[in-house]
């Protein structure tokens, strides 16, 4: 009966389009006609050291755009990424410092610091029925107010616990390879950005990421638990903000009370540069990456040609719009 | 008589499907031309390029003998072509008179609106309907029905001499059909030509006056309606005949009891409403619109609250909070509105289909087995004959037909003892509804036990071994196979009742 | 009941540098038997939410406020009124162009920048390149410590040149993200000044990162982490404020006038420069905070 | 002939849940409560002088707010009213300060300025098809250089231009009734959200407002030129966010380039406090007034009491979070 496509027999190319796989290769064109353009712009851009500079700038919007990715496919948002990435980072600081407990112990803090607020937002958002705009807007204040409570308004600093600061300035890569001084947390990076798109593609907790985002009613109506899910999914995005929270204060060797606040609508925009679509049930990790990538190049790109300060915000802002502007385009093209 | 449309060797293609291919239409003044098809077979792909909602890629379209080339809508709307799609589409924020009038409210100066005008306007339309509505109802709070009626009054208002119907009925019931016939005979005979989609049968014969068959993207034949038998016209759809032998219903275990349902009251939606369902035995609900069948099915699946009422499944109490603990109690319920609540149309058939049952495809670690989902995706488009390219298709590109498709494969897989369908067959076609009648007499041979909301008699009749018959919120009677017809179901359907224990008296 | 109040509202509350501002400010109120309390906006651009805590704050009928304007001008409707009200005011850490506030307990800006400039003339050997990270480019400190090490490069080491000024927000990330990339712009650089705590640390932490050999640094406040870096010879030396004493004489400035004594009308808390040899000094330590 | 409601006599009260009203009846509890509660806790909170402080304090945020509930309605989001409102404040300076041009054409810069802005994203939205929220930050970003790039990263001051300062100052009203010297600043907010109330109720404007948030593909499906009538509610909200910069600029006396950032979240809690959907199709310019006099009683309350500034953030935030579940409770129950 299901006699469809007998006759059409696509070629290669629309087989390719069909898929969508020509999408995410041409994900990258923004990302590389910058690249190119800096590069011939000015001497100083493409080399190593500046390349890592560029990763390592990525490092952490990266991690925080993985885990606004999460949320943002469920059809949610998270305004707390970067208050609450503040907030990990303190918690890693008292148990390390303050109570002077072994690394680990601090790691976990962070991680479960996270977790457990992305439970609380969740919770408000699935149980409360408060929109996720609203529920990580309020997230993010409280946050910001407990971060500076419980560190007293003063940095904390992780002089006693040797090796904090490895976990994102070391280099394991660059033990291996020199001439790749690679730091860590651009390998953690990109090992939690691997793991996140397999748990998207690969996991029930991915699936009903996309399924919440798509129609949550339907979903809920086929007798998933949603509210569960959702719970879980805040959570995980959470315990990511948590890893950022470290790496930001392995970086920073202490935990600094008042950052974060702005760090929320980099994320996002990273996310949404990658084509992941605010209104939910689409997106990839992939793409955030080349989003956050696109964001760290630009900035870094007009630093190093001494660009006044406020053009760089007005190319930032323009560029911003025509990446998303070409990737409608494409896609338009390819529908 | 004169020409309204010629379409001629129309060509369309989407991703991975050639929809349509050299197909043609024609359209004269003063007549309703039915349009008919499997799912999928290209009709509403067909209307929606005359309406100027998609360009084609190939053939000629004249209206009113001049060639056109739609670019919008719009377009089409200015050179007198209407069009009320089959998938409803209404801006739920907006009052029923405000979405009639969308683009066109009648004003005053300086862009302000005269909502006293625009109100009566509607009033007018409506009342012509013969539809009992207030226009400044938000479409939120309607009924489907409602809704599909709100489509048709807009349609009706902008006076279109051509004017399209994409299975206007599937979400009506028999009274508000016939209203919306005479409407339509009155408009032929005013000289506008109707095209009109429908999967019922018997309406061919009551309102057309020439059908044409679509079949895989073509024009496979017009003829008259009035002197061509309704069995060819199928054949000429499936490319077979049907046999339209009765279909055998299994006798059902009488002493065992697989749903009770005690004194269930919502509201003044569902007023003490008791029945049971028996294993193996197929439980039809009818009713008019709005009696209360859709609460009622959503009560027990716990997709609402209840204010009170109990359940029991297999002679013990459930509790049931929540579509999760009613699944888990072995309860499902397909949703009369697929798009909304059926379907995560975003997605493709595979995830849709397997949506229920994620367990079933995943690790202890949740790691899902695409291969496992895979194989049982194609199982089911093979089983119900889903008409897509590929499992990996997303929904929303699939005809509304296979879509509903779909919904069932996923609780069919779900494999509940207590089976739910509303309004199953909507908008299927007639090949694939004699397929799903023979899969539902099945499932209760097997032992399930399964309710059946329709608002079509003639397939309630066909397929339940009992008749459970609801007015206004409460359950007025429940008629047994060899009581049940047409007449003694609709006399229990618009009884109001008054006193509450006639109520019980007629649900045991 | 009894207890003088006198609310703080300063330009930022968050910063090391206001907390010590705070520390001073308790510390006054403790030994007048006053209440204090403290307040600023999240950063410096927030010139209206500074002007909604004063009105907040005139509500509260104090006894005298103490003021550190974002914007001078800005606040002048409402310092009047709490002229007429009869509420002195103090100003603090920057000036107000106006008479009323009865005394102002502040740093020259301009000349500790100079003397930014001077040191880093000093120790690059007079000629070469040398950057600004500022922490902001609107506030009137930012502005002023910019400009004041500019000017006094520009003026007296015509074989020194500024070949770029960015603005990290006092954000130490952004900072460092900044100075990381000067450096990859800038190969010949030879310094680099950052005007306040969280530009200072964002230069050191940007310098070690990229690996810089030989980058002169010279900070502005102080912190532990800027101390530490001043110690481990990575910054050269810093500027500091008396950000306790600006607290303190804000406050003892204001129990003073209400109780009709008279106030000099400029307490200059002064500024230092501070660097390893120096650090421990008694004088210094004890205008650094942690 | 339309016998609509014959059989169905709802009573006063069924009348009253039926049109909604007691919805915005309720609306009022939160503030209600504050205001009660602020009013118990410090003898300094109910004065006059403090009553209008807050108003004053809203008048901004207010106008940003209503600004912003328009494009909400439409189901957008306008992240660049913060800024946008520096760059009009920028603009009058340039034609007041700069240019020395008389005080109305000062007026119609800042309006004219913000309606072109908001006719650019409009077009970004409408015919680029770039989602709002990229949009808008651009713009956003965009908006943030220029101001700084125009003004010379200067404030400029309106000292040369008498009267200036009367915009948000002065006070008609207590011109006319001495005991209350309501500044112009809230009358102007209250004749801006009003005009705004009856452009979203009684105009064609207002109803493709809630229909493009409702169904924009229906509407489009009926013919109607959704791209202009998009953009045309991005450039009013625009200019109304232009009167927002010409209030700022006056209460100021200045025009503050730096100024802005932050203020587009605030603009927005304010709206979805009052009851308007981010998802579009419902809201009213009175709920959103009565949401950003909700965060402004709340911020001076908490400022009155003398509540440590850090524990202010973390009050704010969980009052965010209550305030609309307070709403969400009270329309689950009236639904
Ligand atoms: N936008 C689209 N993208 C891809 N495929 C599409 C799209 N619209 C329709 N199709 C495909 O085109 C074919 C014809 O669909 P169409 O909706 O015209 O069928 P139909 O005859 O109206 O069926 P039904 O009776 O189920 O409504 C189907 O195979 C459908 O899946
Ligand atoms: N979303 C809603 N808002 C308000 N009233 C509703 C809503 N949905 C249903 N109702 C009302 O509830 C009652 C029962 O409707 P229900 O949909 O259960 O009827 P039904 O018998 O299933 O008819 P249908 O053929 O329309 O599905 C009707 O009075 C209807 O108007
Ligand atoms: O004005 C302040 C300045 O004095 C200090 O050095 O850094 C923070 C600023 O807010
Ligand atoms: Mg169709
Ligand atoms: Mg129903």
């Amino acid at each position: 009966m299901t006699s469809v496509n007998t006759e059409a027999r696509p070629g290669l190319f629309s087989k390719l389009v069909a898929s969508g796989a020509h999408q995410k290769l041409l994900a990258f064109a923004s990302l590389v006609i910058l690249l190119v353009g800096f590069t011939l712009a000015s001497p100083n851009f493409m080399q190593v050291s500046n390349i890592i500079a560029i990763l390592q700038a990525t490092s952490v919007n990266g991690v925080l755009a993985v885990a606004a990715t999460l949320v943002i496919i469920t059809g949610g948002i998270d305004l707390s990424v970067g208050t609450l990435m503040t907030f990990t980072a303190v918690m890693a600081g008292v148990v390390l410092t303050n109570l002077g407990l072994p690394l680990p112990l601090g790691v976990i803090a962070a991680i479960g610091a996270g977790a457990f607020c992305g439970f609380c937002s969740g919770s408000f958002v699935a149980k409360m029925k408060i929109p996720p705009f609203i529920a990580t807007l309020g997230m993010m204040l409280i946050l910001k107010g407990l971060s500076l409570v419980i560190s007293g308004t003063r940095p904390i600093y992780f002089n006693d616990t040797p090796g904090f600061d490895l976990i994102s300035n070391g280099s394991l890569i660059g033990m291996l390879i020199p001439s790749l001084p690679i730091p860590n947390g651009v390998l953690i990076l990109f090992l939690v950005a691997g793991a996140t798109a397999y748990i998207l593609s690969r996991t029930v907790l991915g699936r009903y990421c996309f399924a919440l985002g798509s129609n949550e009613e339907s979903v809920r109506l086929s007798g998933v638990n949603t509210d569960w899910w959702k719970i879980a999914i805040y959570s995980l995005a959470g315990a990511i903000v948590g890893i950022g929270g470290l790496l930001i204060a392995s970086r920073l060797n202490s935990a600094q009370p008042a950052l974060g606040l702005g760090y929320e609508l980099e994320a996002i925009a990273a996310v949404v540069i990658g084509g992941t679509s605010l209104s939910g049930g689409r997106g990839t990790i992939l793409g955030t990456l080349i989003g956050a990538l696109i964001m760290a190049v630009l900035i870094n790109g007009l630093r190093i040609l001494s660009v006044a300060q406020e053009w760089q915000t007005v190319v930032t802002g323009a560029i911003i719009i025509l990446a998303v502007y070409a990737d409608m385009v494409r896609r338009k093209k390819s529908a | 008589m004169k020409e309204l449309v010629r379409m001629e060797g129309i060509e369309k293609r989407f991703p991975g499907v050639h929809a349509l291919k050299n197909a043609r239409f024609d359209l004269q003044s003063g007549e309703v031309h039915a349009l008919m098809g499997e799912n999928g077979a290209g009709k509403s792909t067909m209307m929606k390029i005359l309406s100027g909602v998609y360009t084609r890629d190939g053939g000629t379209i004249e209206v009113d003998g001049r060639p056109v080339g739609f670019d919008g809508p719009g377009a089409a709307q200015d050179a007198g072509v209407g069009i009320i799609h089959q998938e409803l589409s209404l801006m739920n924020d907006l009052t029923a008179a405000q979405n009639i009038f969308i683009g066109r409210e009648p004003r005053r100066r300086f862009g302000r609106l005269d909502e006293a005008a625009l109100n009566s306007q509607a009033a007018d339309i409506f009342s012509q309907m013969n539809l009992d509505l207030d226009p400044r109802t938000p479409v939120h709070q309607m009924t489907i029905a409602k809704q599909q009626m709100v489509e048709i009054a807009k349609a009706l208002s902008y006076r279109s001499h051509i004017l399209v119907m994409d299975e206007p009925t599937a979400a009506l019931n028999d009274a508000e059909i016939a209203d919306l016939f005479t409407i339509i005979r009155t408009l032929r005979s005013e000289g506008a030509g109707i095209i009109y989609i429908s999967h019922k049968m018997d309406e061919l014969k009551q309102i057309a006056d020439r059908v044409t068959i679509m079949r895989d993207g073509e024009t496979v034949g017009t003829v008259p309606a009035a002197d061509t038998p309704i069995n060819e016209i199928i054949q000429m759809m499936v490319g077979r005949s049907l046999s339209d032998s009765a279909l055998e219903l299994a006798d059902f275990e009488h002493d065992n009891v697989a749903l009770e349902v005690n004194g269930l009251t919502r509201g003044h939606e569902i007023r003490d409403v008791s029945f049971k369902v028996h294993k193996g035995e197929i439980l039809g609900f009818a009713g008019l619109m709005g009696a209360g069948r859709t609460e009622v099915a959503r009560a027990i699946f716990g997709a609402d609250p209840r204010d009170s009422g109990t359940l029991m499944i297999h002679g013990k109490q459930v509790d049931i909070k929540s579509p999760r603990d009613a699944v888990a109690a072995g309860i499902g319920y397909l949703s009369e509105d697929r798009k909304h609540f059926g379907l995560a149309t975003g997605m493709d058939v595979r995830a849709n289909i397997v949506m229920t049952n994620l367990k079933q495809f995943s690790s202890s670690l949740g790691v899902l087995d695409e291969a496992a989902m895979q194989a049982t995706a194609q199982d089911y488009i093979e089983r119900l004959g889903i008409r897509t390219p590929s499992d990996r298709q997303e929904v929303r590109l699939l005809s509304g037909g296979n879509q509903q498709k779909v919904v069932i494969a996923k609780w069919l897989l779900r494999d509940c003892e207590v089976l739910i369908f509303d309004e199953p067959t909507r908008g299927i076609d007639v090949g694939a509804k004699a397929e799903i009648y023979k899969l539902l007499i099945e499932l209760a041979a097997q032992g399930r036990a399964i309710i059946v909301i329709s608002s079509e008699l003639p397939e309630v009749l066909r397929i339940s071994h009992r008749v459970a018959v609801m007015c206004e919120g409460r359950l007025t009677g429940i008629l047994d196979r060899q009581d049940a017809t047409q007449e003694s179901i609709m006399k229990l359907a618009t009884l109001t009742m008054r006193e509450p224990s006639t109520n019980k008296r007629a649900a045991q | 009941q009894d207890k003088l109040y006198i609310p703080m509202i300063s330009k930022g509350f968050q910063h090391q540098f206001w907390q010590a501002v705070k520390a001073g400010a308790d510390q006054a109120a403790e030994e007048f038997g006053v209440e204090v309390t403290f307040e600023g906006p999240d950063s410096e651009a927030q010139v209206d939410r500074q002007i909604d805590m004063l009105a907040a704050a005139l509500a509260k009928s104090p006894d005298a406020i103490g003021f550190a304007a974002l914007d001078s001008q800005a606040a002048i409707p409402l310092l009047r009124k709490a002229n007429e009200a009869g509420i002195p005011i103090v100003a603090f850490d920057s000036g107000v162009a106006s008479d009323i506030p009865v005394s102002t307990a502040t740093t020259d800006n301009s000349a500790a920048a100079a003397l930014a400039a001077d040191k880093m003339a000093e120790f690059i050997g007079g000629a070469g390149q040398v950057a600004v990270i500022a922490h902001d480019q609107t506030s009137s400190t930012g502005v002023d410590r910019r400009d004041g090490f500019v000017n006094r490069i520009a003026d007296t080491y015509p074989d020194i040149e500024v070949v770029t000024i960015q603005y990290g927000a006092g954000d130490q990330l952004q900072s460092t993200e900044i100075a990381k990339s000067i450096l990859t712009a800038n190969p010949e650089l030879k310094g680099i000044f950052g005007t306040n705590e969280g530009s200072a640390i964002g230069v050191v932490n940007g310098v070690r990162e990229s690996g810089a050999k030989d980058i002169v640094i010279i900070g502005f406040d102080s912190g532990a982490a800027q101390k530490e870096a001043i110690r481990s010879g990575l910054m050269v030396g810093a500027i500091t404020q008396n950000p306790v004493g600006i607290g303190y004489e804000t406050v003892k400035a204001a129990v003073l006038t209400i109780k009709g004594e008279s106030v000099p009308e400029v307490i200059d808390t002064g500024f230092y420069y501070y660097d390893a040899n120096n650090i421990d000094d008694p004088e210094i330590a004890a205008v650094l905070y942690d």
